[in-house]
């Protein structure tokens, strides 16, 4: 399945980029793709093991199934206010 | 946006400060996920206005370079009574601050702009 | 008014509502001890800075004939932390509720009109 | 001694004035003050028997002692904001 990932702040400054569209095997969950962007380059190796992220806009925890189409968003620490 | 039997308004904004935690700051740049950080805003605004019969509350936030003393969020609340004026006003804040999706980097006098740290968000559903 | 190292500013304003326990209000006049208001409210605010460490208070209160929907109060809080301008905010609005001789008439739609009862301050010295 | 009595809102209307210059006896204080008035006509018989004042501006107790010159301002409940 295809899954759209987003980084923002300090997490896409790891990223290098905003957005990242992988290929993850079906039953895949969140953590899944964390490993998988953990291992994909020395600098998104930084990315913490448990960061806050959202699928589809609202916050889920690592363990969320996810599903073809998916998009989730990596959520440095928020600041706003 | 007051209407006849709203007795009370409060307008709350933010500014940027010319330090934090003892660094000189310059000026600002906001990111957002926007249209969470809408979706995210317009939920909180949802619970305040239930949770204190709030007929009126609007909420604003900048994103991309500020300089000190520019307004970064604005938060204008309408109400019957003044209580429920402030503790929506202040809810709104607290949750923004909480769970939008909205980020800060500031650049100071003396060095390199950072990212800074803050809350994080809470799972909102179940695995 | 706001100076470099404040980060919130709250402006609270007061306004006269259409009804006031379940009667229909068409308009409000406001008597003060004008000279004595003042004073107390002076007192009042310096009493708010010191307390939260908030540099800049102003208050406005308005005496005369109000119209439904006109503000007859208005409190500007500027600090450096959003907390205390909250909290100083509040502080103001409910003391001068408590203690600044100021007094307020309802003109009704379905009679005449009334002073409304509010609170008896306290003795601030000994005999 | 000569004591200016100042009359707000229900007050005023229960003295028909905003200002009465009274002579009490020397060592007087605000309840004799209080009493007097209350003694002084049909309308200010209804000034309760302990009203807040204050004496130059300052609120202060009904057995306050009072001057030659002062001041006091009969201060109904009060209802600002």
């Amino acid at each position: 399945m295809t899954i759209r990932s987003l980084f923002f702040a300090s997490y896409r400054d790891l990223a290098g980029t905003g957005e990242l569209v992988l290929t993850l095997s079906a039953s895949s969950t969140v953590a899944d793709l964390v490993a998988q962007l953990r291992a994909s380059s020395r600098t998104l190796a930084l990315l913490p093991a448990a960061p806050a992220v959202a699928v589809n806009m609202t916050y889920a925890p690592l363990e969320t199934a996810l599903r073809d189409g998916d998009e989730v968003a990596f959520i440095p620490p928020v600041a706003g206010g | 946006m007051a209407t006849p039997s709203d007795g009370a308004v409060l307008l709350f904004w933010g500014v940027v400060r010319n330090q934090n935690e003892g660094r000189e700051v310059n000026g600002l740049e906001y990111e957002a996920y926007a249209e969470m950080a809408e979706a995210k805003l317009r939920g909180i605004v949802t619970e305040a206005a239930q949770r204190w019969g709030v007929g009126e509350i609007a909420v604003v936030h900048r994103v991309g370079k500020l300089n000190v003393g520019e307004a970064s969020v604005g938060i204008a609340v309408a109400a019957p009574h003044r209580e429920d004026a402030y503790e929506a006003s202040r809810y709104v804040i607290e949750e923004l601050k909480r769970r939008v999706p909205i980020w800060k980097r500031e650049h100071y006098l003396d060095g390199p702009s950072a990212w800074l740290g803050g809350a994080v968000p809470e799972p909102e559903v179940p695995a």
